[in-house]
């Protein structure tokens, strides 16, 4: 509707703004980084002062915080959450298991390094990271989506058959419905 | 305590000839026998001797006897007394009786060791999976499967793991971040 | 054509009206409750905020042409009920379309959205929404007994089915119906807090039951709607029950207060409720809610 | 020759022409079929004036045939339907057997409901009558014996009804010594007061059968779903409203007679409304899409029922109303459940789903029928309900107004499960073959959906004949009291202009419908329903996504204590088992039709000898 | 051919679950004809983890087991170990692992109550005992330098001595804590819809308990009085007095009913083990981790969690690492056969309720 740089980048800026101030997180405990989702949410850290509140289904959801270690039957999950939500979408990185598989590094079952099947935006170390760690966490994504930054969900459009053949190095049996993008 | 202990011990000779009886301190005894009578030592004790409560079904994988033992913990809570029965089954052909039908929660515990050990229990009826998806390898809990080279192999690495490496800088240089003062002079 | 033209522009203004202070209502909720729960809670923009984000998003959506239209549906609804609902007393730029139309047209033009916000949800094909549908009619069933029962009895006692005749008729008696017809206040209100399907009645989207609800597969810009459009209905329908029970409102400042005070009811009883399951929140509105309406029929036929 | 002769004559030779010509060819009995009712169609509307009477007398008996403004009414609903039903009827019959038995009696349906229209006295209207349930009675048992149980129930109670009309037409008979309904009427005022209560009861227990009004409606839901579809938008339209225009006569006629103490109206009105509300919760109930439009037709006639008890000139109004527009919207439906049957083979809401891609403008139609039905605006249930709501509030009635809200409003449940059931939802592999419905069974869906739409906004199209004929019957004029072209008006003076309401919504409409469609506003895009977020699992293959099942399961345990018992289990226990009495019925009665038609002709000759050497 | 009745997933991606596990369940209507509970979303194999690992390194990855209540699951291997080697914990350990142990409880059972509160849309009361837990957190932080996973409780006694007021701050909690649980009770057991909700649902009966199993709070719900603390006594609950609450009924109300007395109840064990804290050493050193090896033998204890039975069973092989340590979960039991059996016929909105008030966790679970 605008062509104009300039009222396109205003317009970028105002989106920009919304959407660092309103991140919906999937409800999706993926690993054992949820046990400090509810601190994090309840009242003494509260992080619905930073807008962010749960949602529901990946539909509605901008953000997807990987909490924890991945198993390989998770992580196909994950890989169909995460594509059934909506772009702009984020993706927080909990804990040093997804880093580097943490102390799960020589599991079988678990993957060890998150973004080799995911972009992740953010990362938070720590095992568990207590909640002021996930808010300094989301805090972070904030500035990264001030600066146009945080954009994992462009990169793994961009290199999504590198991403694809990662995740079926490690996922078995690749049976996801077809999506169209 | 003692003299229940020596009591029951007596009760299951009597039933059970073939049953080695082990006593341990405090309220633990354990027994051993071969596979063939399991549930019927179960079944005996849980419906005469009051063993309502199972507490534990666990297996040992003994690589170098070719052996693997299964453990099942029962409990009264009349006696308070724990009891421990081991059994050992081969290896190369590791079959037991099912004792779902004694216990409905045995079912869960089975449905592990199948899937980790490859114990094959008759008549249990369960889904195959249990915890892994689509595994195809030996069951993984088994002594001979390597995890650590498994893993490296199927999942990748990420640098710096090996010991004692300080990554905070390259951490630092990936993120374009300063590294602050008070975690400079952290060191290992 | 000239009055045409006041009267499209009075909507207008009355429709921004409408999305900012039920937005900001919703924004305040949220920071009631979160005070309630010893929180700091969310700014009261922040409303304004999320739905700017999902506006916002890049993509979008849908399963069909009966989802993608839902939420146009919902708006219809939102908008039509505040059109015929006035917005101030005697006021000639507020008045909307109220002529248009009466209480009972009121009554259906309610349902219209519920009905495309089903048509919409059923075309995902996704079951949470599809059970959220059944559960979201049945309570309509369910609110709409005690609901009607007060609108009949207003309308056997003030003789009109208008809105702006008793509002006038408030305004010239000075007395609140809420006060002169007791019981077909609390049969209302009994009745609104199922409307505003906050706990303990929030059995439609409930999260832990059924991810939520009929919205499960709506996001960014259908979600917008669904905001927006249930932002102005909430507006629309205190609005409502001010002008129907307290007495109207004169000026824009004594409408929020009024309608404020009205939306603290569900929110507070909202806050300290659990769910009711489907069919005992149905046989709740037709137990005691329904049997103050039958009270205030009673009441308006022999006094 | 007179004009309604011919169109008698036009109608008996049709029905034995497309006869024989079925035998012949296919194409020669289906077009024989299509030229009578449009013929005779043709010749009513063109021809016929109201005035026109042909009298004449049988056995020393005084008949006439003429036609009242009220019965022009109804026979909108009757020839409007049946030739919108047979142009329907030649694709969904296409391929059936026995089409020649199914043509004649759908002709001597339509030729037996003009006949009702037209007859001005007793004993050509119970002739009529008789033909009509016999017609309909060889259509109900079309599919061959699985339904020789319904079409005994519809026998029996149309047989109890036949029985109480003639007992009645005896009695006015015995008392009147004429069977013209205008003699009846002037005399009926120096009856004594026991035939005042009797007679009524008895004609209106006759129409009742037919209205499906509780507790007399039990055959209802299985004859409705039972004939063939084509046929059943007909019977549940059209046969149906024989019912509502002989009460509609007796109310206006015979009860504004007698005095209102006796409480006739007010038991007839809330029989009406209990219709209504049990119609609706056994509606929801279903699984069946026929069965559900079933019972939703004895809800809807419930309502019609009620409003005809009342009586008020605003009751009547929307009463008839109401007639027209379930003619159109229940018609409608059946007809779309019958195209769904003709491409997916089954009419289960708990099998087929997601259809709306494969066949949009029978979900179009459907649509506007549900939207109309549940009385939502702008359609024109909308305004049916709306006056029947005031009449009901402004004649004190206002337990049934909540009664009869609570029906409306519960509606909107089997609506959507109808809706839902068959249109939306997950779209499964063993419906991907469904094609649209051929455009002769559509057209006539679509046309009734834009009339639908049309009455919505402009009901004095319609409320004009209506006026007119209830002028004939005695009330006062209404247009412009309570309604204009396209603004109501209530008891209280409150008007509902539906012109802006309709604009406003259509502009709301189109304004939200670009947004959410324009790329300007960030376009979306469609994913198949497989896609769902189902909480990150993928479904198997044969996972079942379509919540169907027990669809209003909450709300049938909300209403549980309602509705343990069908009325049915009322009849087996007073008849000791109904299956008993069916076996009995059974007995003296083979199930096919030409008992039926010795029956019917028994029972003339009961009549005419009845009048030579009773009363001669 | 397609199922008749309805799948609807009830997790991993879900706001009801109470972990990551999924429910598959079979609706008609609202009700429920079957439910597949799959597990597996977190199975990161700990033993066989454990068995690459040496005895001191292993209970590192011993706490994680179960993310809401880590350390019964530390005093459980601890103690298995200590069985095993026969190594003898200071008094003052003891005291100290009851009192971690009791705050732990405390801790969990308020995690409980925001789930259970959540489950039925009583978002308020999460939002205080969550908010509330932090308080525990904080003691727990003081005292091992930890929130979640505490690593206190290790073979030979505990990790560290309390620090300097400690107590105080404890007791200050304890009492803070019963004052705000008035409020939570009359929030949530007051309430008559609550009440309606909980009451007569997913009912357990006392055979039933029996034969399937079942452990802890659900088990006292049904009205058998059993706990691992008074039946085989461990550390110094032998020496403490407190009440195991026992509720007859086996419904989820019954259920909820022994949790809000045991926080209760915990809390004057806290206190008891506050006021006769003996003085002393902490801690029997272990050798080097390295070198640490352990004789022949297998060993098994258990401990009362607060879902209900823990378990571990140690095997040692000689050598500086277990041969295996295989944990026996609370809601190994509850979590698949015998909630899959008390679905069946259940309403699809109790679901989520039902697994709070039965305390599954799927990490207890898959481990």
């Amino acid at each position: 509707m605008i062509n104009d740089k300039n009222s396109q980048k205003i317009v970028d800026h105002i989106h920009n703004f919304a959407r660092k101030h309103s991140l919906w997180v999937l409800a999706y405990g993926t690993g054992c980084g949820a046990i400090e989702i509810p601190p994090t949410m309840t009242s003494r850290y509260d992080a619905e002062r930073l807008g962010v509140r749960g949602a529901a289904t990946p539909r509605q959801a901008d953000l997807l915080l990987i909490t924890g270690y991945l198993t390989t039957k998770t992580l196909k999950r994950v890989i169909r959450v995460y594509e059934q939500m909506q772009d702009p979408k984020y993706v927080i990185g909990f804990g040093s298991c997804t880093i580097n598989g943490g102390m799960y590094y020589d599991s079988y079952n678990t993957i060890n390094a998150l973004d080799r099947y995911l972009p992740v935006d953010v990362y938070i170390n720590g095992c568990m990271p207590r909640p002021e760690a996930v808010i300094a966490g989301f805090t972070k994504l904030q500035e990264l989506i001030t600066a146009g930054k945080a954009d994992g969900a462009a990169k793994y459009k961009e290199k999504l058959e590198w991403y694809r053949k990662n995740q079926k190095n490690v996922i078995p049996n690749w049976t996801m419905p077809e999506y169209n993008w | 305590m003692k003299e229940n202990k020596v009591k029951l011990a007596k009760y299951l000779k009597e039933h059970f000839p073939a049953i080695i009886e082990k006593d341990y301190n405090y309220n633990r005894i354990d027994f051993s026998i071969n596979r063939e009578l399991v549930p019927s030592v179960l079944r005996l004790l849980k419906e005469e001797s009051g063993y309502i409560h199972l507490s534990h079904i666990s297996c040992v994988d003994w690589l170098e006897e070719e052996e693997f033992e299964l453990v099942f913990i029962i409990w009264s809570p009349v006696d308070k007394i724990k009891i421990l029965i081991h059994t050992r089954i081969d290896r190369n052909n590791p079959v037991m009786d099912n004792i779902d039908k004694i216990w409905r929660q045995a079912n869960t515990y089975e449905r592990e060791i199948k899937e980790m050990y490859g114990i094959e229990f008759t008549g249990l009826e369960a889904a195959d999976e249990f915890l892994l998806e689509d595994w195809n390898g030996m069951p993984p809990m088994r002594r001979d499967f390597d995890t650590a080279a498994y893993a490296s192999n199927k999942y990748y690495n990420r640098p710096g793991r090996e010991d004692a490496m300080d990554v905070r800088e390259e951490i630092a240089r990936h993120s374009g971040e300063e590294i602050p003062d008070f975690a400079k002079k952290y060191s290992r | 054509m000239e009055s045409l033209l006041y009267s499209i522009l009075g909507v207008l203004v009355s429709l921004i009206l409408a999305f900012t202070v039920g937005m900001t209502y919703m924004g305040l909720s949220r920071k009631i409750t979160a005070r309630i729960q010893n929180r700091i809670g969310p700014p009261f923009y922040q409303n304004f905020i999320d739905a700017m984000k999902l506006y916002s998003k890049s993509t979008g959506i849908h399963h069909g042409v009966m989802h993608h239209l839902g939420p146009a549906f919902i708006m219809v609804t939102s908008v039509m009920s505040l059109m015929i609902i006035p917005i101030l007393n005697d006021s000639a730029f507020f008045t909307n379309m109220n002529f248009h139309g009466d209480l009972i047209f009121l009554l259906y033009i309610m349902t219209f959205g519920p009905l495309g916000m089903a048509l919409g949800a059923g075309q995902t094909g996704n079951p949470n929404s599809a059970i959220g549908v059944t559960r979201g009619l049945s309570q309509m069933v369910g609110f709409e007994i005690p609901w009607v029962m007060a609108i009949i009895a207003l309308m056997i006692r003030y003789d009109t089915s208008s809105i702006v005749d008793i509002m006038n008729i408030q305004a010239d008696a000075g007395r609140w119906i809420m006060f002169s017809s007791p019981f077909t206040f609390i049969a209302a209100l009994l009745a609104m807090l199922g409307m505003f399907r906050y706990s303990p009645f929030d059995i439609v989207g409930a999260p832990t039951e059924l991810a939520s609800g009929p919205m499960s597969e709506n996001g960014g810009k259908y979600l917008f709607t669904m905001m927006s459009s249930s932002s102005i209905f909430a507006f629309a329908k205190l609005t409502l029950y001010v002008n129907l029970f307290m007495g109207g409102a004169d000026n824009l400042l004594v409408l929020i207060i009024k309608t404020f005070a009205l939306y603290m009811v569900p929110l507070l009883y909202g806050t300290v409720s659990p769910r009711y399951r489907t069919e005992q929140a149905v046989r709740y509105f037709w137990g005691w809610p329904s049997f103050f309406g039958l009270l205030a029929i009673l009441y308006a036929v022999f006094f | 020759m007179n004009s309604i002769v011919i169109i008698f004559l036009i109608f008996l030779a049709g029905a034995v022409l497309t006869y024989i010509g079925q035998r012949l060819s296919n194409i020669l009995g289906s077009s024989l079929f299509l030229l009578t009712i449009f013929a005779a169609t043709a010749q009513f509307y063109l021809r016929v004036n109201t005035g026109d009477i042909f009298s004449f007398s049988l056995n020393g008996l005084e008949m006439e045939w003429g036609i009242t403004p009220i019965s022009w009414l109804f026979s909108l609903i009757v020839l409007g339907l049946g030739s919108m039903a047979a142009v329907y009827s030649i694709s969904a019959m296409k391929a059936k057997e026995r089409l020649g038995y199914f043509y004649f009696n759908f002709i001597m349906g339509i030729f037996s409901m003009m006949g009702i229209l037209l007859s001005r006295d007793l004993v050509s209207f119970f002739i009529f009558w008789e033909i009509m349930t016999w017609s309909s009675y060889m259509i109900v048992i079309y599919e061959g014996r699985s339904v020789q149980k319904v079409g005994i129930k519809y026998f029996l109670f149309s047989a109890i009804g036949a029985y109480a009309m003639l007992m009645a037409i005896v009695i006015i008979y015995s008392q009147v010594h004429s069977v013209l309904i205008e003699d009846l009427v002037y005399s009926f005022s120096s009856f004594t007061l026991a035939y005042k209560i009797w007679l009524p009861i008895l004609l209106l227990t006759g129409f009742g059968v037919k209205a499906g009004m509780m507790p007399l409606h039990v055959w209802a839901p299985g004859a409705y779903s039972h004939s063939p579809m084509a046929y059943s938008s007909l019977f549940s339209g059209a046969l149906s409203k024989m019912g509502v225009y002989g009460m509609v006569l007796v109310f206006s006629m015979l009860i504004t007679q007698i005095p209102e103490h006796l409480l006739i109206r007010e038991v007839i009105a809330w029989l009406g409304a209990l219709t209504a509300a049990i119609g609706t919760l056994w509606a929801i109930a279903q699984d069946d899409a026929k069965k559900l439009l079933a019972y939703s037709s004895v809800a809807q006639l419930g309502y019609i029922i009620t409003g005809v008890a009342v009586g008020t000139e605003l009751a009547m109004l929307a009463a008839i109303f109401l007639a027209v527009l379930h003619a159109l919207f229940k018609g409608t439906l059946f007809m779309v459940v019958g195209a769904i049957e003709k491409q997916t083979g089954t009419t289960n809401l708990t099998e087929v789903t997601g259809l709306i891609r494969k066949m949009p403008w029978t979900f179009i139609a459907a649509l506007m029928s549900i939207i109309a039905l549940a009385g939502i605006p702008p359609l024109g249930g909308f305004v049916g309900k709306w006056m029947l709501y005031e009449a009901l509030i402004a004649s004190d009635h206002y337990i049934l107004v909540v009664l009869i809200f609570f029906a409306s409003t519960a509606g909107f449940l089997y609506c959507y499960k109808f809706l839902f059931g068959f249109f939306l939802g997950q779209e499964e592999k063993e419906w991907a073959h469904v094609k649209e419905a051929p455009a002769t069974m559509v057209v006539p869906m679509l046309i009734f959906s834009v009339l639908l739409f049309v009455l919505g906004t402009f009901p004095g199209l319609l409320l004009k004949p209506i006026d007119i004929g209830m002028q004939e019957l005695g009330y006062a004029a209404s247009e412009g009291h309570y309604w204009t072209m396209s603004v109501l008006f209530n008891e209280y003076g409150n008007a509902i202009m539906l012109q802006p309401i309709l604009y406003a919504i259509i502009a709301i409409f189109l304004f939200f419908l670009v947004f959410l469609t324009a790329k300007a506003f960030k376009g979306t895009r469609y994913v198949s329903t497989k896609d769902i977020s189902s909480s990150g699992e993928v479904p198997g293959e044969f996972e079942n996504l379509s919540f169907k099942e027990n669809f209003f399961q909450p709300f049938l345990r909300a209403v549980e204590p309602v509705m343990k018992r069908q009325i049915d289990w009322y009849y087996t226990l007073v008849g000791n088992g109904m299956e008993a009495l069916f076996n009995f019925v059974r007995r003296v009665y083979t199930g096919n039709g030409q008992t039926y038609a010795i029956y019917a002709i028994v029972f003339l000759v009961i009549l005419l000898l009845l009048k030579s050497n009773l009363f001669g | 051919m397609r199922e008749k009745a309805t799948t609807l997933y009830i997790g991993p991606q879900h706001p009801g679950i109470t972990g990551n596990m999924m429910i598959r369940l079979k609706v008609e209507g609202d009700t429920i004809v079957k439910a597949i509970t799959e597990v597996g979303y977190l199975h990161r194999s700990f033993e066989k983890l454990a068995e690459r690992r040496n005895w001191l390194q292993a209970f590192t990855l011993m706490c994680r087991f179960c993310v809401p209540e880590p350390d019964p699951v530390e005093e459980t291997y601890s103690r298995a170990v200590e069985l095993l080697e026969g190594r003898s914990v200071p008094d003052r350990a003891k005291f100290l692992r009851v009192l971690v142990l009791e705050l732990a409880r405390i801790s969990s059972q308020l995690l409980w109550y925001g789930g259970q509160g959540a489950s039925l849309g009583l978002y308020t009361i999460g939002q205080w005992s969550v908010g509330d837990r932090n308080y525990i957190l904080d003691l727990f932080e003081e005292l091992t330098g930890a929130r979640v996973y505490h690593m206190y409780i290790w073979p030979g006694g505990v990790r560290r001595d309390m620090p300097e007021g400690f107590e105080k701050r404890v007791l200050k909690t304890m009492d803070y804590l019963e004052g705000r649980l008035d409020e939570y009770e009359a929030l949530m057991f007051d309430n008559a819809i609550f009440k309606k909700r909980t009451q007569g649902i997913a009912i357990i009966d006392k055979e039933k308990a029996i034969e399937w199993g079942v452990v802890g709070p659900p088990l006292r719900g049904c009205g058998i009085k059993s706990d691992i603390r008074i039946d085989d006594p461990y550390e110094v609950y032998e020496h403490l007095d407190f009440e195991i609450p026992v509720y007859e009924g086996g419904d989820i109300w019954a259920r909820a009913l022994v949790r809000r007395d045991e926080i209760r109840q915990s809390i004057r064990i806290v206190r008891q083990v506050i006021k006769e804290m003996p003085g002393g050493s902490y801690y029997n050193k272990v050798p080097n981790p390295q070198k640490w090896t352990i004789q022949k033998g297998d060993a098994y204890a258990r401990t009362e969690a607060v879902r209900g039975e823990i378990g571990f069973y140690v095997v040692s092989d000689g050598s500086n690492h277990p041969r295996r340590a295989h944990m026996r979960g609370a809601a190994y039991v509850h979590g698949i056969t015998l909630l899959e059996d008390i679905l069946k016929g259940a309403n699809v909105a109790d679901v989520s309720s039902i697994m709070n008030s039965l305390g599954t966790c799927p990490p207890e679970i898959e481990r």
